[in-house]
């Protein structure tokens, strides 16, 4: 016999589910000096979901880590609002849940294919003879699941899960 | 805007870095610029003091890592100081804290460079 | 004659206007947890903009105190997203523009007759039996233009706007 | 959730209030209490220490203001210590510098009470 009352239903991270104690839709131009507003908002919500100081740190580099990324290599670079007004920039979803928080980052560039990107180790990336591409491994390290959809309609998503 | 503030300032004969403020792909390019000055002269005891970083990014501390590899083949190193515990905590998850010296103020980390 | 380049378009306020530099847009629950998040957010837009950091506090009173009033009056009181799942909540724009910050908040609550609102000042703040009702002066106050627009299809629309 | 942190000590015949985090409308409630409880016993020497406040919105002026004022009918007085000059600037704007007294730091504050 299942006991109605001790579980309640997991998150599906979609807008409406009862599941979700907070959610907090962020749109962004596809900037870095946006970067600093978007971690300020993953501290805010972990902080009111009442996630440790730590873990709220981890999941800030991830995303932190994820957004550079998508401007980086999805977009190929930073777009002026200016010259280019309609730039579909960043679309960043934060749930609080019961348990956890989930950030979605959509973003509307060329995605990648996320199964077959080598992921660099700490180990490895000391001794190369530059330091780069530690981002996916801090991302996979730093939160509890990971999520790509690469969608040239809909648009590419990652989704971050971090258990509290 | 509010950006990452570089300071340096010579103790010595070792190069304080003041940081204040974020580590980010936004200020990336500023960290670049100052350690391609300070490697450009040739310092290579530098002291990064950090009491007043919110943020390192991945790319940030690859740069440093770097640096303190070219310092040491030079006889030098690059020391960090004053980390919060936030950032502290970043740094041990990744193993950072075993390639670089990290000590909780520049006082104590000047005194550990070897002298010329 | 008229100088071409020396007066860039006025800053529409309008998603895709060219003359806007930064837009972030952020879709929060009907609770006052989420005022620290909105702060937060509208001092690092100021930031980026180049506003000193006394007009940057005062924009930020102003835009918190207009938020809660929203939650307060527009909605009357705080909504439980687990409870109510599809309430609107609060949309807040966030515009960059070369000379201004333009802040737009939306909501779909009862909204009021903006123009007909008694606005209280300091001095019959302070002599009053009870200290209430300083927001709506705060707002006038703190920025430089205020719009108002009730409108219960598309959702009520205030407009504050502050010179950097 | 990360919230207003407020802490009552007793310095001698004056009760320091410590406020940390932001005073605003999901934190006002709190305060409304604390200033409640204060009352009820009486006390009425209330020295609010601020150097950790990094917000406060109308509602909270106002009960600082309504406080000052019984306190003041009862022979004592709210004072304010350590505001930001963030927060100074607009109790300023505002006007409520000449109404509330204000000083730099706690200890210059609680010597300016009077005496029972
Ligand atoms: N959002 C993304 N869109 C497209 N490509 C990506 C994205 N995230 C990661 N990548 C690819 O994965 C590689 C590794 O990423 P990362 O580990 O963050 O290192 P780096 O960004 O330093 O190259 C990138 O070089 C890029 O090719
Ligand atoms: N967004 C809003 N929606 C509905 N009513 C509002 C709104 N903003 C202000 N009001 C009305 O204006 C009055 C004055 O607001 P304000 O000056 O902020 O003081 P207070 O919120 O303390 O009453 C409110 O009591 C309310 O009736």
């Amino acid at each position: 016999m299942s006991d109605m009352n001790s579980t309640p239903p997991p998150c599906s991270g979609q807008p409406g589910d009862p599941a979700i104690e907070g959610f907090v839709t962020l749109h962004l131009p596809c900037r870095y000096s946006y970067l600093r507003m978007i971690r300020q908002s993953v501290i805010d919500m972990s902080a009111r979901a009442g996630m440790s100081e730590f873990k709220s740190a981890q999941l800030e580099m991830a995303v932190d880590e994820a957004c550079a990324n998508v401007i980086e290599h999805s977009y190929g670079g930073e777009a002026s609002s200016m010259s280019n007004p309609n730039h579909p920039g960043l679309r960043i979803n934060l749930m609080q849940c019961r348990d956890r928080i989930v950030i979605e980052i959509y973003d509307r560039g060329k995605g990648f294919d996320y199964d077959h990107q080598r992921v660099v180790n700490p180990d490895e990336y000391v001794s190369a003879e530059r330091q780069r591409g530690l981002g996916m491994f801090i991302i996979h390290k730093f939160v509890d699941e990971v999520h790509y959809q690469r969608d040239n309609a809909t648009g590419n998503c990652l989704k971050l899960t971090k258990l509290l | 805007m509010r950006e990452c503030q570089i300071k340096l300032e010579q103790v010595g004969d070792v190069d304080v870095v003041h940081l204040d403020g974020a580590l980010d792909a936004y200020s990336f390019p500023r960290l670049e610029k100052s350690f391609g000055e300070l490697k450009e002269q040739g310092r290579m005891r530098i002291l990064l003091e950090c009491s007043h970083l919110d943020y390192i990014n991945s790319a940030s501390l690859g740069a440093l890592i770097g640096y303190a590899r070219k310092a040491r083949e030079a006889g030098g190193d690059l020391k960090l100081a004053g980390l919060s515990p936030k950032i502290m905590s970043i740094v041990e998850l990744l193993g950072f804290d075993k390639i670089l010296q990290i000590y909780p103020d520049s006082q104590l980390a000047i005194s550990k460079f070897t002298h010329a």
